[in-house]
């Protein structure tokens, strides 16, 4: 077990919905093709925005974000970083966060091929 | 579609020589057809109108509640007409009065008089027997509509379906006969022109008592002010809005009773021109009070314009009609807003759009010299006097026995699933949680 | 819109002096004008049936398949209109039959006859021969609409509108020749006002034949017993039966064949109280056996009564309407559950509605002393044992040649990607895994 | 609706004797009452175009711009109509002209003349004053909502709004008299029925000048060749093209400018068939040349073929008509295409229907031999050297002022959030990252 | 790695969604402003339930769920998850699971700053 | 820490849409009842389609996918990996990837209990 858990990672990454294409675009350059993607709503330091409805108050502090999963071997990890960074900062509040993660396995359901070989 | 029969007649027609036929045809026939044409074309586009409220009350609510609110507006048009081919249209128009001016009844049932006297002699060449019930029907149904808008996304389904056959066969008809029965009302010369005291505020008082009784959605006022629940499709909204134009113009157009060239062509304009009216009056306002235009002010400000013009449509100059919507387009912006400040919860502005501006409208026909002030306040106040408290009864009596009010949970799930335990757009994702 | 030449006209007035002009007009014309008025309206009303089709079809099914269904809708409406142009009309109502009582034709293509022939004496004042033509047309494409809605989600595109040509151009209009066109049914006095048999059995048989060789849609029967595969709309079913309801009024009421007062609004009576019983009768059904009110059972019913008085719309009393439509509403929930019991799996309950019901309604007709049980079920025999088998062959040919299902995976997937290559609600999150 | 009144006057009626009342109806009153009703109803299909517009708009725009859309084709409603009580009518129709065939005005404001004259004298019995304004009116309107499609997803709410209001306050009424206020292209024999170039065309010209100035969307046109931006509901687009189909039979019937029945009728086939033989003509282009075939294009289609038939459906023979339908249809589809290589981003086709086919419409009209090519394209020619530049000025001067398109980011995050603080689909999970 | 491994955890949980306002408040009060948001259907004890459509019979045993995100730094891991059980809890079956996580790496775009800071 | 850590696997699985009934019966079989389900959009080696809409090129390479995530005690991970193949492996691309991770404590929030216990 130990070995692999430093083989394998999952990138969780939280982005701006409008991002995604750029950030697709970069991850291709860095030749990572494979992730999953759905859309999420997000709270941080960026406040939300107020509007009125009717007149009455409506606070919107669950801004949509679109969340990036991307199981890479451990050698890609940084670049695979650098790719979503370059794709998805604005430099505004609300980017975004990357997360890190150890993989204990991974199979191809298709081939049952297990490790770092069926990541790709 | 028997053609045949009509080759027929062809064939007898080319005997007799081309147009023989049309010997016996008088002008007061072909009068009479005419206008009879017009008056069932103004049942479809008042039948319409069933369909833009479902509509409009679908969009200014949450998806979750979508499927109860479909079942409720359709469940609404099948019982206003049954209801009121059984007890109503000889509740509303008894020809003569039991107590004078206040209360009559024709019997129940509908039957038409014999002959010409079900026909031509009907209403004096402008409809037929058949022809009128059926307009007046397609109107009885919308009282209770207006309230089902009011009470959305809480009520529980039966008490709402009971409520509503009793309001639509007795408290609509009976308050009716007043003044389009020929009532003490009519004889003091109160001027409601195609109901925005009859029609709309009935159903106005009954939204205003049902949702006092009913109290606030979940959330609609955390600690002390108001939030917003904002509704789901606006899309279906303005759908529904566009639809009860429409329908105006055969519950205005059609209030003429004939096809009057004249008449009927007068009062779709004005109609035409408050709801235009309404549309500026609320845009204007509600890019002033809340910043940015909100589109649900402005289609309410367009049906608060049509209610306010409803009462005096006929009598009023067409400057007269544009001021009305106006005024009730900028009011209807504010009056929303105000019903939130007294936590009286209305997801669709009913109270609104259909009391509010139904009393603005009534008022305003004193615009025209023909009817004065006096009168109309007189009939606004004896109709809320009326309506408020009997719908209060009704409501109130419910909510002692049946309950009127879904449970907690069922609220929070949504009434598509806690009523009826489907929901209205199966596969998509929706966030449930407000 | 030649106002210019209205200016002409009115100086040429005035110099004649006002009125001079309107010595010449007869109430025979102004007769014929109302007649067509109504005539043209009633068309504008069967057309928007056709909208009511696509969104109910739309509503009742997966939202993968959306855009297949529209598409088919739209294409058949084109269709139905050309086809009746080319040779439909001339089949339906050949004028002399070729095969007395059974077959005729009059030519391909339509033209009107000259002068007054094709106007005021083309039907006796009551339209011309392009309205006639119109009415007629907009009939057509509903035979095949009726199929569309059963073979949803499932059914080869290219195989459906073929099937839709030869349906419509030749089996409907061909049919129709026995009663509307003067044919032999007509002549022994079987009576189908507008359409129970000739126009929703017609469909319905059409949509049974096919679902038969098409089969049920994948997860629809799971070892042995039915799953529910819930539509994805609510709104969109709503919207459209109530159009279609709102059609009807063209489609029972144009079927009079002229704007007569009387005829024309006691039909509009009775269609309306039929639909509205047939809401109750459903709704009650549904509570009884579902325990929770199914919306879609409730509009089902609403259908079922519009279809179950279609037959008899002017011959049936007023409270045997009421029951007519009771009884169609109260079958037609048993009904969606047979077929599901049977396993023939129908998305919007097209079989029920249209041929159930359509069968109910001609029978129904019995009930006006006029007619005879005995001629009503032989016409309704008739036109099974004609257009089930017709259907058929018809559709048995595609599957035999072109296929008429698509793959299991493109099934899965919706046809809307696999038919179209598009999506019906871009951007929005829908789960298509049922 | 006071039915008392009514009942005094059967009274009344029954003392002199049924029918009595009948003696002064003359043949010419009741021509003039059915024309004006057909008048009326060709009113409120017109009326309901511009609900046809709002959704077909909506369906072929993202999710995120659809409240935009909506307020905007909700406030052209208003603005049309008001405008054109306030200007527009009087200088479409000015009666005499200050300018010879050039320029008129009638003065500000409406009102009808007095008695007769307003009446049966104002348009030789075909309808009334009132009538002849809202009719016109509703056509106003739909000049700058053609715009509105073209320009979606990017302009400034408060800069389209200004355009509108000049565009149609005078632009549109202006070049509109010079053939239906009977200026010098009415004198020159230029034919144009309903509009394909008075309306549609000056729509279009208006359109393309717009979206010009304005670029196209971001994330359109990625390095050299279009992408595609799929619109996020086709129930709603299709619910639009039958809605503007069934107002056709208004825009097109109604212009005939009476009942006639022969000529009326003759109008709704030719106009129907072309919908139809449009509906055809894209099918097969667009299944050719996109392999499957694509919705969008189909629906367009049917505008197509519609706005093609709008200049010639009185004068053309049906076969014109089918094949004027078939070539816009076939037309629209490549056109379609073309627009999107030269790189003009038009999301609803609005250039391609309302300007390419109404300029092709207008010049079949010489399939009529009554007109001749080379007037019909100096009408054509000349309404694009006015409306062109006048419109490219005018939102020339709102860029270079106010500003005409949003922020990018705004753009991103959509114009509901931006532009009005409100989501269309409160709750639906939906990918905005399109 | 080791170390790291201690020091961020990812916590996700699963609560109804009617709780999520709830849970919000909460977690405000213990000063966890930043989360993530999506929507899920569950399946666990909470048995779903039976409906008939039409008539024919239909099994929802996938009910709707929202499920939450939340990188934290070790510290705060109970507090945090104190806030989301007080506000999620109702004491009925189907309120939910919280799951806890070992985050390797936390970077936030818009600084490109990594670590325990840029939880935060 | 180090023990949990091999008691507790979170299993995350993205897999074909149409396949997810299929996957649900062959877990109950392995008597695997809790899950929770996403849907997600994919990229991987299964290339997407082309399609054209009015004539312009639209080209979807995020497939739609459903995203499965089951929490298990760690005798449970081979045969729920075994039943998602089962049910999700068509043989063709696109059949999706099942990844493993490391679950370091589970908390029921009905009842507070925690650890292996609560996963079930
Ligand atoms: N600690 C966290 N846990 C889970 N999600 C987070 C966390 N911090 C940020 N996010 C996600 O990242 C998004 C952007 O974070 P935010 O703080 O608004 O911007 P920035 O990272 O630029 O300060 C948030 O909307 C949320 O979806
Ligand atoms: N082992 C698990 N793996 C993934 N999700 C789970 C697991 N157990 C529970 N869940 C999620 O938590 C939700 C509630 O769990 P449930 O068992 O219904 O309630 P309780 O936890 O109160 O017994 C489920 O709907 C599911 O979304
Ligand atoms: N490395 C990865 N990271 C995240 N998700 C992945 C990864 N590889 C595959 N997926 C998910 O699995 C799905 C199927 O993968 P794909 O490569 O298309 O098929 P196969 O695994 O059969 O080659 C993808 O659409 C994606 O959602």
């Amino acid at each position: 077990m130990k070995m692999k858990e430093n083989i394998m990672k999952l990138i969780i990454a939280y982005i701006q919905p409008e991002k995604l294409p750029a950030v697709k675009q970069a991850l291709y350059e860095k030749e990572v093709f494979k992730m999953s993607v759905t859309n999420a709503l997000g709270c941080g330091q960026q406040k939300g925005y107020h509007e009125t409805y009717r007149g009455a108050d409506i606070e919107v502090n669950l801004l949509k974000k679109v969340c990036l999963e991307i199981a890479v071997n451990s050698e890609f990890v940084d670049s695979t970083i650098e790719a979503i960074i370059a794709g998805a900062r604005s430099g505004n509040i609300g980017d975004g966060k990357i997360f890190v993660q150890n993989l204990e396995e991974c199979i191809r359901i298709r081939t049952g091929e297990k490790g770092p070989g069926a990541i790709g | 579609m028997r053609s045949w029969k009509r080759t027929l007649l062809i064939l007898a027609v080319l005997a007799l020589g081309a147009g023989a036929y049309a010997e016996d045809i008088t002008a007061a026939d072909a009068m009479f057809t005419a206008n009879n044409i017009w008056m069932m074309v103004s049942i479809f586009l008042v039948f319409t109108m069933h369909l833009g409220f479902a509509t409009v009350e679908v969009g200014l609510t949450r998806a979750k509640n979508t499927v109860n609110i479909l079942f409720k507006n359709t469940a609404i048009v099948a019982i206003g007409l049954l209801t009121y081919a059984l007890i109503g249209f000889n509740l509303m128009y008894p020809g003569d009065f039991i107590i004078p001016g206040v209360f009559g009844f024709g019997g129940f049932g509908i039957a038409a008089p014999e002959g010409a006297a079900g026909l031509i002699d009907y209403a004096g060449g402008a409809y037929s027997y058949w022809t009128d019930f059926l307009f007046q029907g397609m109107f009885a149904a919308t009282a209770a509509t207006i309230v089902s808008g009011a009470v959305a996304e809480r009520i529980k389904l039966p008490s709402f379906l009971i409520f509503s056959v009793i309001y639509v066969a007795f408290v609509y008809p009976f308050v009716g006969s007043w003044v389009w029965g020929g009532g003490w009302l009519a004889e003091m010369n109160f001027h409601d022109f195609a109901g925005s005291t009859l029609v709309h505020s009935v159903g106005g008082w009954g939204a205003l008592a049902s949702i006092m009784l009913l109290g606030p959605r979940l959330g609609k006022y955390v600690n002390g002010h108001a939030k917003a629940i904002p509704g789901h499709s606006m899309p279906l909204l303005t759908i529904g809005v566009f639809l009860l134009w429409l329908g105006w113009f055969g519950f205005n157009g059609g209030s003429v009773l004939s096809g009057d060239p004249g008449a009927v062509s007068y009062v779709l304009v004005t109609t035409s021109l408050a709801a235009a009216a309404g549309i500026m009056g609320s845009m204007i306002t509600t890019w002033v009070l809340q910043k940015k235009p909100d589109l649900t002010m402005v289609l309410n400000g367009c049906l608060a314009g049509l209610v306010g013009i409803t009462a005096g449509a006929d009598a009023v100059s067409v400057n007269a009609a544009i001021l009305i919507g106006a005024v009730c387009g900028t009011v209807a912006v504010m009056s929303v807003m105000m019903f939130d400040k007294l936590k009286v919860d209305d997801p669709v502005g009913a109270t609104t759009v259909h009391l509010v501006c139904g009393i603005i409208g009534t008022l305003a026909v004193a615009l025209s010299p023909e009817y004065t002030l006096g009168v109309q306040a007189l009939g606004v106040l004896t109709y809320g006097a009326v309506c408020f408290p009997a719908a209060f009864l009704i409501m109130f009596v419910l909510k002692k026995t049946l309950g009127i009010r879904v449970s907690e949970e069922e609220e929070l799930k949504g009434l598509d699933i806690g009523e009826h335990g489907m929901e209205a757009y199966s596969g998509f994702q929706i966030f449930t949680n407000s």
